[in-house]
């Protein structure tokens, strides 16, 4: 994300992000069987074949409205916990985002701030908790303290590890206790993959 | 770990065409396939009621008859479909507030997981947003679920069948929104459910199981999506019912004094436990029941609250009062509930 | 092959017990725990009717609900369980003929298996020593066994509930004992049935399945004791339902053409498939009977006639005719049916 | 069987089968499961008990009316196929028997074709249908034309054995057709174990 993220460079990422979730589908369900429902990878699976969709048919502008229409499809199509959860970071970040048509890391670090803060919000869930926000709030705080996007993705991925040896406090998970010990939070690492996804597009900006 | 053969067609479409087959079977109900939401057919049941508080529930699938099963003359106006074990999303259960709305505002029936308060959550907001006036009853019946504070909190689970039966029959009869909302927070204070699995289950598409089972284990404590429970445990030589019993009742009068009391009971069957078995369960629990000083009013025995083909059981008490016991005896006549109509 | 493990007590007391469960929960019916025998408890019901025809059946346990969770009003008077998958002995079966008999006769109910007709004959004839006139009606209607002459003929099964709604209907109404047993052999004369199993059940205290049956095959024609069926055959890849309820409905209508006729449908469960899928399997069964004239007049969907857990479907029609219609919808109130009151 | 059958040696008899229906209870479940519905050895185990209580209870006088006892009790406690059968088969047997206090083998034989009519008459199987006539006929033929009850036990033995190659025309297994091919009748096994429980007690007198 050397040039900053444009509208394509925004569905670049959503795109490189389907295919990471298509990718690791059955590792996600597999994360969800110990501790949840065993579901987390379809449902995203779901929910990002119809962002794609969406994004096909609408051609938003800018990164705001980019991440606003993936955001209010994940809503409108994943259920559960993760379809909310992830629905709403995506749109109040891409709110946040205004009209800007280009955003760099930075600017992108104070939107995700605001879909951060919608998500602790909405779900109630503080670092620690094995949530996805163990692996989301790290990276925000990266990229807002000036860091890469590679750096907020290896901050992404840290938190979600993090996860393992926790106690889960809220989702599904919580009710296991300390035999939730030892399993990776599923929807910490797939906004792992968010951010690995985004990391991913540096350099080749809007291609 | 054996998957067992499903009688499905599809495993994507299982949903879809579960809902299809409730359409043919049940002329009473108006089935919205392209939002999975179930509803009363009124030109059929002939109940045109403008300003009555319309009933909505839903949740993931997979908990056949829960809660499309349960739509109804005297119980649900509209259920809201979802995946299998995944809430539904809040256009959906806006599909169904909107089918169940005639005016008198709408009670949303949630059962307490992190995916269904926040989905029926944003479903609600939009719901205001066509000014139908929503309330909301979160079912957390769940004892096994003991250290609230540390977690999601209690889950919903089979209460949540004495909650739509008596709301139901409640705003058959005409009492308001707040009411009807008030009566549902009361039934939930005085609903308590204990799970066991002595098997797991498998969702439709998925090459395991939810969780591994040795033969000779049982799982306590357990939801009703298919995860494992709170406990895992040998199950004993003989008496096992019993022991199932002793363990659920237990739990149960833990957190809620029994004795003295009159009881709506559900002893649940999961899915996979054939009826022989459920009533051995339903005897033993009756007898812990009655041991402690409780008298059942009224009891079900059977599939009620269910995780796909799961075998094990969930035992469900409400403390009745005489206003319960003549809502629970109204009529209903819904797919999976009917008596008196 | 893995043994499931059951929520009973000790195997061998497992009819005593699950009756005992039943007596707990349903007052209003009367269990003679000697004799395995249940019925109505006519104080409950206000029901004392001298000259009512009595409705009596029985068979071996494990099908439950049916037949002891048919007794009830506009049902079985009585009803005599058996050990699991074992006929009821004469005593047993004259015990239930005696707790029915009004003084108007009783019409006993007979699924075509060796052991019930030889165990049944024998009960009429200690109640004919008892002035108890005694009609039998033979339910016949699998049409997996199409080879009457080399076999037992055709097996009890799914029809058996039609038969014992329509009759109990048609005793409360006032009907005759001669005229009840021929209205209920032409409710034989127009039912059929074929199952289905995916998995094999297992015996209480036995070790093992009724049979071995691999992943990714099932058994066609089965009866309803845990028997192998008729055929095995490969599970399909996809559509699993639609190609049941294909086979299904085409031995049922290649032995009674079904165009143009009015239908009275279960879509029954073995006991292990869930309601998700019975209801999927609903809606290929309807369109498959659609497609071929037929109109489905009445449908039960759910698990009314089983073989413990076994996992599986029974697909059973009977051609209505209004008289049918009518005494199919009059009230009935039992543990497992239940409409009107 | 040399000194004639008492009210004692019926007894004995009994209880020689009973003991062999347990030693054999779980194989005879086991013939009727690929046939049946696996419970022929606890059928019989059941009824065997039962009348062993029963003739302690009643101490009947006479070998018919050990027999004619059993067979009623058979009938009380079995249920199923065989219950009404082998119930009948030992009732009629024991009425036909008499009054006499003791019965040699071919008077057992003129007794037991009484028996073996009214299973018959009642199940409707003839020899070759696969079911407990193919062992029951052939060893009152053998009583009837003078044969020993070792004879007997052979020709029940045999008949048994002939079972294997039939398709079953009566009872459950008939259900099967030609996949029953390659079974042993279950009813027939037992009939052999009640034959042979006879010949055990050759030369044993009423001891
Ligand atoms: N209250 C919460 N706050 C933040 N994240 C949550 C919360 N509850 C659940 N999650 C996240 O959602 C993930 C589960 O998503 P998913 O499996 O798709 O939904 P469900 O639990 O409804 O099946 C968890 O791994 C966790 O990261
Ligand atoms: N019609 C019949 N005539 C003679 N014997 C029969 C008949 N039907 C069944 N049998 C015998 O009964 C045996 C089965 O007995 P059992 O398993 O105890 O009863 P069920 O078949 O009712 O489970 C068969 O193996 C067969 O020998
Ligand atoms: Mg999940
Ligand atoms: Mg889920
Ligand atoms: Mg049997
Ligand atoms: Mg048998």
């Amino acid at each position: 994300m050397s040039p900053a993220l444009t509208a394509a460079g925004a569905r670049d990422w959503l795109q490189r992000f389907a295919t990471a979730v298509d990718e690791h589908a059955a590792d996600l369900t597999d994360l969800d069987r110990p501790i949840g429902d065993s579901d987390h990878g379809v449902n995203l699976q779901r929910g990002m074949r119809a962002v794609l969709a969406a994004l096909d048919a609408a051609d938003p502008a800018t990164p705001g409205a980019v991440l606003l229409k993936a955001g209010s499809t994940l809503v409108s199509t994943v259920g559960g916990a993760s379809g909310p959860l992830f629905g709403t970071l995506l749109r109040r970040t891409g709110k946040a985002l205004g009209d800007a048509e280009s955003v760099d890391a930075a600017a992108l670090g104070s939107g995700l701030r605001v879909g951060l803060d919608a998500v602790t919000a909405l779900g109630g869930a503080q670092v620690g908790d094995a949530t996805l926000v163990d692996a989301l709030a790290p990276a925000v705080e990266s990229l807002e303290a000036g860091g890469s996007v590679t750096e907020a993705a290896e901050a992404a991925a840290r938190g979600a590890a993090s996860t393992d040896e926790l106690v889960a406090r809220k989702g599904r998970a919580s009710y296991l206790g300390e035999r939730g010990i030892g399993h990776r939070d599923p929807g910490a690492a797939s906004t792992a993959l968010l951010f690995a996804a985004l990391a991913d597009g540096d350099g080749a900006g809007a291609s | 770990m054996h998957v067992p053969t499903k009688l499905l067609d599809d495993p994507a479409d299982a949903v879809t065409d579960a809902l299809r087959g409730l359409a043919a079977v049940h002329p009473e109900l108006t089935v919205d396939l392209e939002h999975h939401v179930v509803s009363r057919n009124h030109d059929h049941f002939g109940d045109h009621r403008p300003g009555k508080v319309g009933l909505v529930s839903g949740g993931g699938s997979g908990h056949e008859p829960l809660h499309a099963g349960f739509v109804g003359l005297g119980m649900l106006d509209a259920a809201a479909c979802g995946a299998v074990f995944t809430s539904p999303v809040p256009d959906q259960v806006l599909a169904a507030t909107t089918a169940a709305s005639s005016g008198g505002g709408v009670v949303h029936v949630v059962k307490n997981y992190t995916g269904d308060v926040l989905n029926f959550q944003m479903a609600a907001e939009l719901a205001d947003d066509e000014d139908i006036a929503v309330e909301t009853v979160l079912v957390d019946d769940d004892v096994a679920v003991t250290d609230s504070l540390y977690t999601a909190g209690r889950r919903g689970t089979g209460g949540t069948l004495f909650v739509e039966k008596v709301l139901g029959a409640a705003a058959e009869q005409g009492m308001a929104l707040a009411e009807v909302a008030a009566l549902g927070r009361d039934v939930v204070a005085r609903s308590r459910s204990f799970g066991v699995a002595l098997s797991p289950c498998t969702t439709p598409g998925s090459d395991r199981p939810g969780f591994d089972l040795e033969p000779g284990e049982m799982e306590l404590g357990i939801g009703i999506h298919g995860e494992p429970g709170r406990r895992r445990v040998p199950v004993p030589a003989t008496g096992v019912a019993r022991e199932v019993a002793r363990t659920s009742v237990a739990a149960i009068a833990d957190d809620m004094p029994l004795d003295g009391e009159e009881l709506l009971l559900l002893v649940n069957g999961m899915g996979g436990t054939p009826l022989l078995e459920l009533q051995v369960l339903a005897g033993d629990v009756v007898a812990e029941l009655t041991a402690r000083g409780a008298r059942i009013a009224r009891a079900l025995v059977g599939n009620h609250v269910t995780s796909l083909e799961m075998a094990g059981s969930m035992v469900s008490v409400c403390r009745a009062t005489p206003q319960l016991l003549q809502l629970w005896d109204a009529p209903v006549r819904t797919p999976a509930l009917r008596w008196g109509a």
